[in-house]
């Protein structure tokens, strides 16, 4: 950092791609937000969603040369299908369990659908990380002394309209009642006539779904598609959701973004190295202060 | 009693595994470890490496084997996974060394995991007080600068990082027209190990033997896919000089920023890791111009019956140079065998491996499948005539030969 | 209308009901008495399936419901106020009332019951659009009840619904359950609260360690009070 | 041989790690924050090796003793955390602890036998941690003749002297305590220790035994850097007690044993090995629920055992412990 005429300059427009980055970390974390606040527990294959949506980006866009939107639902369905093998094994057979049985055993799925995915593109392409397509990655608004990248935009923009969506799905839908319900608590939910089980299939269906989005736009403004992205999305949202308030999904957003612009500033303010200690320290600190994240009002404040 | 039965249950394998060792010579095969990560996110380098490894030994076992005590013998390859995990490695190595007896350990790619495998060797050579493991070990990668001098039994071919850097140095400064560079810029991997020890100990020195002083330093992370901030102040510092201490998978997404933002240093110069069809592929136009060194240029001469083969077994226009070193690595193995004078029988096996080292230790002008002649360093690292490469029109061209000079300037 | 044969229920090693039977008749209202512990509870939460019996079965309607998802037992229209009110605490009022109507699709008669919920107790219209969680408990009551009226239940489960309420809501909350009785629904009360039971209730269940200790007429038990000091201690 | 002997070694570290989780487990605190205690035993106690010559046994202790006071630090604000928050907490400590010991450099200059005329050798031999390129020359072993096979034999006695503080714990009025603290945290101050006290304990008693293990994991490995004290680390030790089962200390030892050696005995599957680790996990978890040992397998066990010693069954009324501890969600 230097006092110089272009420090509150860059000092803004960090802000502003922190931001931006940050909205990738926020539909990573939405995911992970609705199971936490439905069923309690730590989906740790969750970010496989996001591997295998962008995966399946890389294949339409990239392999088939499908058109933008049609290869941007591919990474949604794909998403979806595998959270629904998620929910099929990892969660449904063992529900009644401890908390911790379905987190470790979604870590096994992790851990084998990382290594599966890996041979894929090894045997596809001999490679790991392989071009993910995005005519736009040049592409700039100009305002002034401020710069905005238009796949930012992009990015932020479908994550805008995909949370609209999920909030008219929540607050306006026979489903968003019965999630609203679940999330209040199962056995309540029962007593009202839902059926828990189905409706927490519909969760991880629209967890899936943020996570399929969230891969295919990580690939999209990183330029590159690799199997590991789905180890990197685990432990980004995890931590964006737990900073918003876990289980809570405007928590999820704002966490996104304030990870987004934490982890920026603080390499431009203080430090490359310790950049990622200081966003965990800050963590760990919200943590002991304010247990409920920074969004939640009660620890049972879930959707 | 769980543990004591998984106890015996350990040693009655182990008793299996070491069944008596049959006489190497007498089998007609010398035996060679050989450790790389087969699985896990390291196979993408490993499976390269053994690519190369294999159509050597087949090579060499095609054309009758290696002249052993006046008779021919196979290479028998004893072929290990180490996932790229410094825990799964040490027991391997100690299970080469150990259980399957052989006379030379080749491998691994990865550094960290080499420096945990090498910590295990005899640290001073001839000490009885040092019972560390007396093995030949060599490495076809490892490139993070130091590793192999963590023991006299532990070696490279990949070549001295630093001369490299100090020669590429030169180089740029002298097609800058000898002028000295008004702004150099650094910008450092700082979370991987191999572009951290090549910013500390090669560029810095560099650096500081020509009393340059960079303008500015950034750092990044090897996952980062943002690299605004570190961009930014790049441009503030207007640099005619990049370093780019870095691998290509940061290098692309840096890169990719810089054109965004219209960053475009005289000369940027990067370390091995650039070294990768990825940057190619992922960084297309961005990344054009960047100057790095190779031991060996796929599309060198030298190289082009390898090449034929590496594409035929994996449908790659491309060969990482590694694959290169692997094979040659091989041949150098072939040679030091040939020329250490062993037995290679079960009872000579320590005086073997102890006379394979100090045939390696003293390689002098050993001409390799390229036609280049290779002298061992005392750091453990061969010196080898370096190429540098620079990408151009889609394509990586020869920047600077040895023996032709500037190409693509 | 609804009948338990031999119920029994255990949580892991610990047997919480030793095989209960009962019955209740359409249109009654049916008191299961007993002190703290008794499975009063335990029971309410078998019947609505959130708890598997381990032997006996239970009828609701003519059909057997061993092994029914609670959400098809409350489509059937057996509704369960759970202990606790267990209120949708981050809905509004409002929310709540329609949850309760979640199985059903008909749009016009969801409307016209609210109306008759909202006149029914005024406070809850008042309180439309407020959280659940900021009701005082009386409300909350209110809205159990109503919430559960909006599910047109055939036969309504009430869990200690005078559980932390005053006096005087006490009251009213026992007025109200005998109004619904005179609409036409059957009520299945539990309550710790003997003597207001057993003042609008038809018929009587008490238990005591998971066990039907006696069943009676209401009225007969209400005169027996050496037989209710016996069983229910002070209560 | 040596190659077993290292493998033995690594199981018995992983055993201690996983038991370092379920220290703390027990009292219902599901640590993820492992790792960092791990790095702290580690570095603190080859520093004192290496640097400053030690002999091994006072400098694990002392790393143990460094484990427990970070431990300490870590424990006391987190404590009111619940559940899975506190275990978020734990996680983002690990990142703090693998960030800065990625970063540091101390130590001194070491000697050996390197031409310093080459430019490699600008790079002087270096002692202690030096930042992202890491902390060499944990050479103590080799120093002091300790061979592969002695060095397995103090671990496996080691991990008995543990087994044997965890046996008699599980079986003390403490062990009890603990246990009512992850049952019923009311219940638990009928023993007369506040249950903060006890959580504390357990965990700052978890990170020392962390700590002990990273001692003894930098010494076999000679070489450790900040970065392979990570996320993917501590969840594999957390993954250990709840495959083994959490509910006894048997648990924790079998799931370290199978899973450090099941990569091992899956070298013939080459290079499906990692798929066959995932789903060996994934179907634990999906067929034992409560871990591959429970807490019946090994009262039973007691029992036949007993039986077979006095020749008469002396199954007595049953033993006032924990009720089995998978409370039913919600």
């Amino acid at each position: 950092m230097q006092f110089d005429e272009f420090f509150f300059i860059d000092l803004i427009q960090t802000g502003i791609d922190g931001a931006m980055l940050g909205s990738v970390y926020a539909l990573m974390a939405i995911g992970f937000a609705l199971i936490w606040g439905l069923l309690g527990i730590l989906n740790l294959a969750h970010g496989q969603t996001v591997a295998f949506g962008m995966f399946a980006g890389l294949v339409s866009a990239g392999h088939l040369k499908l058109p933008i939107p049609i290869s941007f639902a591919c990474a949604v369905v794909t998403g979806v299908l595998v959270a629904l093998l998620v929910e099929r094994i990892c969660y449904r057979p063992i529900r009644r369990a401890h908390e911790l049985v379905p987190m470790i055993a979604t870590l096994g799925f992790w851990i084998t659908t990382e290594e599966i995915l890996q041979k894929i593109y090894f045997h596809m392409y001999f490679k790991d990380f392989m071009p993910f397509p995005n005519p736009f990655t040049m592409t700039r608004f100009t305002f002034g002394e401020f710069v905005i990248r238009f796949d930012y935009v992009v990015t932020m923009s479908v994550a805008v309209v995909l949370v609209a969506a999920l909030y008219f799905v929540i607050y306006r839908s026979r489903l968003g009642m019965a999630l609203r319900m679940v999330a209040a608590g199962h056995d309540i939910a029962h007593l009202m006539g839902v059926n828990v089980l189905k409706t927490l299939r519909s969760a991880f269906m629209i967890a899936g779904a943020f996570g399929g989005a969230a891969g295919y736009l990580l690939g999209y403004v990183a330029n590159m598609a690799n199997p590991y992205a789905g180890s990197m999305a685990t432990v980004k949202g995890l931590f964006t959701m737990i900073l918003g308030g876990a289980g809570s999904i405007p928590g999820a957003i704002v966490g996104g973004i304030v990870l987004g612009f934490t982890e920026l500033e603080s390499a431009y303010l203080f430090s490359f190295a310790y950049r990622d200690a200081i966003a965990m320290g800050l963590l760990f600190l919200l943590l002991v202060f304010r247990p409920q994240g920074l969004f939640g009002t009660r620890v049972e404040d879930k959707i | 009693m769980k543990h004591v039965k998984t106890l015996t249950f350990a040693a009655g394998v182990s008793a299996l595994l070491a069944a008596p060792a049959m006489a190497f010579q007498d089998e007609g095969t010398v035996r060679l470890g050989s450790t790389e990560p087969l699985t896990g996110p390291g196979a993408v380098y490993g499976q390269p490496t053994i690519i190369g490894k294999k159509i050597a030994i087949e090579e060499i076992n095609a054309a009758g084997g290696i002249m052993i005590d006046g008779k021919k013998v196979k290479l028998d390859l004893f072929s290990e996974d180490d996932q790229a995990k410094p825990d799964q490695g040490v027991s391997i190595f100690r299970k080469l060394e150990s259980s399957d007896d052989v006379l030379a350990i080749t491998g691994t790619i990865y550094s960290r995991v080499s420096e945990t495998m090498w910590g295990l060797l005899q640290k001073k050579l001839d000490d009885p007080n040092d019972t560390g493991l007396q093995v030949p070990a060599m490495s076809f990668l490892s490139m993070k600068a130091g590793v192999a001098s963590i023991s006299p039994w532990a070696f490279r071919n990949a070549g001295v990082e630093c001369d490299q850097h100090e020669q590429l140095i030169d180089l740029v400064q002298e097609a800058n027209g000898g002028a000295e560079f008004q702004s150099v810029v650094a910008a450092l991997e700082s979370n991987e190990a191999h572009s951290a020890a090549a910013w500390r100990v090669c560029y810095q020195g560099s650096l500081k033997k020509r009393n340059w002083d960079t303008k500015e330093y950034v750092e990044w992370f090897e996952q980062d896919t943002d690299f605004s901030v570190q961009v930014r102040r790049i441009r503030r510092a207007k640099p005619d000089l990049f370093i780019l201490s870095s691998h290509y998978q940061a290098n692309v997404g840096a890169m990719l920023e810089m054109a965004r933002q219209g960053v475009t240093p005289k000369y940027m110069i990067s370390h091995i890791g650039a070294d990768a069809v990825e940057m190619i592929d992922l960084g297309g136009k961005a990344v054009e111009g960047v100057v790095f060194p190779s031991t060996a240029f796929f599309a060198d001469p030298g190289v082009k019956s390898l090449l034929d083969e590496y594409s035929k077994r994996t449908g790659e226009w491309y060969m990482p140079a590694f694959t290169y070193l692997a094979y040659e690595g091989m041949y150098l193995m072939k040679h030091v065998f040939e020329t250490a004078g062993i037995k290679n029988q079960p009872d000579t096996l320590a005086e073997d491996r102890r006379k394979v080292r100090d045939a390696l230790a003293s390689l002098k002008d050993w001409p390799n499948p390229m036609g280049l002649k290779l002298t061992m360093g005392a750091t453990g690292d061969i010196s080898r005539p370096y190429v540098y490469v620079t990408i151009k029109d889609g394509t990586f061209k020869l920047w600077w030969h040895p023996t032709k000079g500037y190409m693509n300037p | 209308m609804l009948e338990l044969r031999d119920v029994q229920v255990s949580y892991g090693e610990v047997r919480a009901l030793r095989g209960i039977s009962l019955k209740v008749e359409e249109g009654q209202i049916v008191t299961l008495i007993g002190a703290n512990g008794a499975g009063k509870s335990t029971t309410l939460r078998t019947i609505s399936g959130l708890l598997k019996p381990t032997s006996g079965s239970i009828h609701f309607d003519g059909k057997e419901l061993n092994g029914t998802e609670p959400h098809e037992i409350t489509r059937s229209g057996l509704i369960h106020v759970p202990e606790g009110r267990m209120l949708l605490e981050n809905m509004t009022v409002r929310e709540n009332l329609l949850a309760g109507a979640y199985c059903r699709s008909d749009k016009d008669a969801i409307q016209s019951d609210l109306g008759d919920v909202e006149t029914r107790f005024p406070i809850l219209a008042e309180r439309n659009a407020q959280k659940a969680r900021t009701l005082s408990g009386g409300e909350r009551q209110m809205l159990a009840i109503g919430r559960a009226l909006m599910s047109r239940p055939k036969l309504l489960m009430l869990d200690e619904p005078s559980l932390g309420l005053a006096p005087k809501l006490v009251e009213e909350m026992f007025e109200s359950v005998s109004t619904l009785k005179s609409e036409g629904t059957t009520i299945l009360l539990v309550e710790q609260n003997a003597y207001g039971a057993l003042a609008v209730a038809d018929y009587a269940y008490v238990l005591r360690v998971g066990e039907v200790v006696v069943e009676k007429d209401a009225r007969s038990l209400l005169t027996d009070k050496s037989l209710l000091d016996a069983y229910l201690g002070e209560a | 041989m040596a190659y077993w002997y290292t493998v033995i070694s690594l199981m018995c570290i992983n055993t201690i790690l996983a038991w370092s989780v379920y220290s703390s487990f027990m009292t219902g605190t599901v640590s993820l924050g492992q790792a960092g205690f791990f790095a702290i035993g580690a570095f603190a106690s080859a520093s004192l090796t290496a640097i400053y010559g030690w002999h091994i046994v006072p400098a694990t202790m002392m790393g143990a003793v460094a484990a427990a006071i970070v431990g300490l630090a870590i424990a006391i604000p987190t404590l009111r955390l619940k559940g899975l928050y506190l275990t978020i907490a734990t996680v983002a400590f690990v990142e703090v602890i693998r960030v800065v010991f990625h970063n540091i450099k101390y130590g001194r200059d070491g000697e050996f036998a390197i031409d310093a005329s080459s430019a490699d050798a600008r790079q002087m031999p270096w002692i202690g941690p030096d930042g992202p390129l890491g902390f060499r020359h944990i050479i103590y072993l080799t120093e002091h003749h300790i061979t592969p096979g002695e060095y397995a034999m103090w671990l496996v006695l080691l991990v008995i002297a543990f087994g044997v503080y965890f046996w008699v714990l599980e079986r003390s009025r403490l062990g009890f305590a603990m246990r009512a603290v992850e049952e019923d945290e009311i219940a638990a101050q009928g023993v007369g220790l506040s249950h903060n006290f006890l959580k504390v304990f357990a965990f700052a008693i978890g990170a020392a035994i962390a700590g002990v293990a990273g001692s003894l994991y930098a010494h076999l490995l000679t070489f450790i850097t900040g970065d392979d004290f990570n996320i993917p680390l501590t969840v594999m030790m957390l993954a250990y007690v709840v495959i083994g089962g959490g509910q006894t200390f048997w648990g924790p030892i079998l799931g370290a044993l199978i899973f450090t050696l099941l990569p091992e005995i899956a070298r013939e599957t080459k290079e499906f090995r990692l798929e066959l680790f995932g789903i060996a996990m994934l179907a634990t978890m999906v067929f034992r629920q409560h871990g591959l040992i429970t807490r019946d397998m090994v009262r039973r066990a007691e029992t036949r055992i007993k039986t077979a010693f006095t020749g008469r069954n002396t199954i007595g009324p049953d033993e006032p412990g924990a009720p089995a501890p998978n409370p039913t969600k919600k």
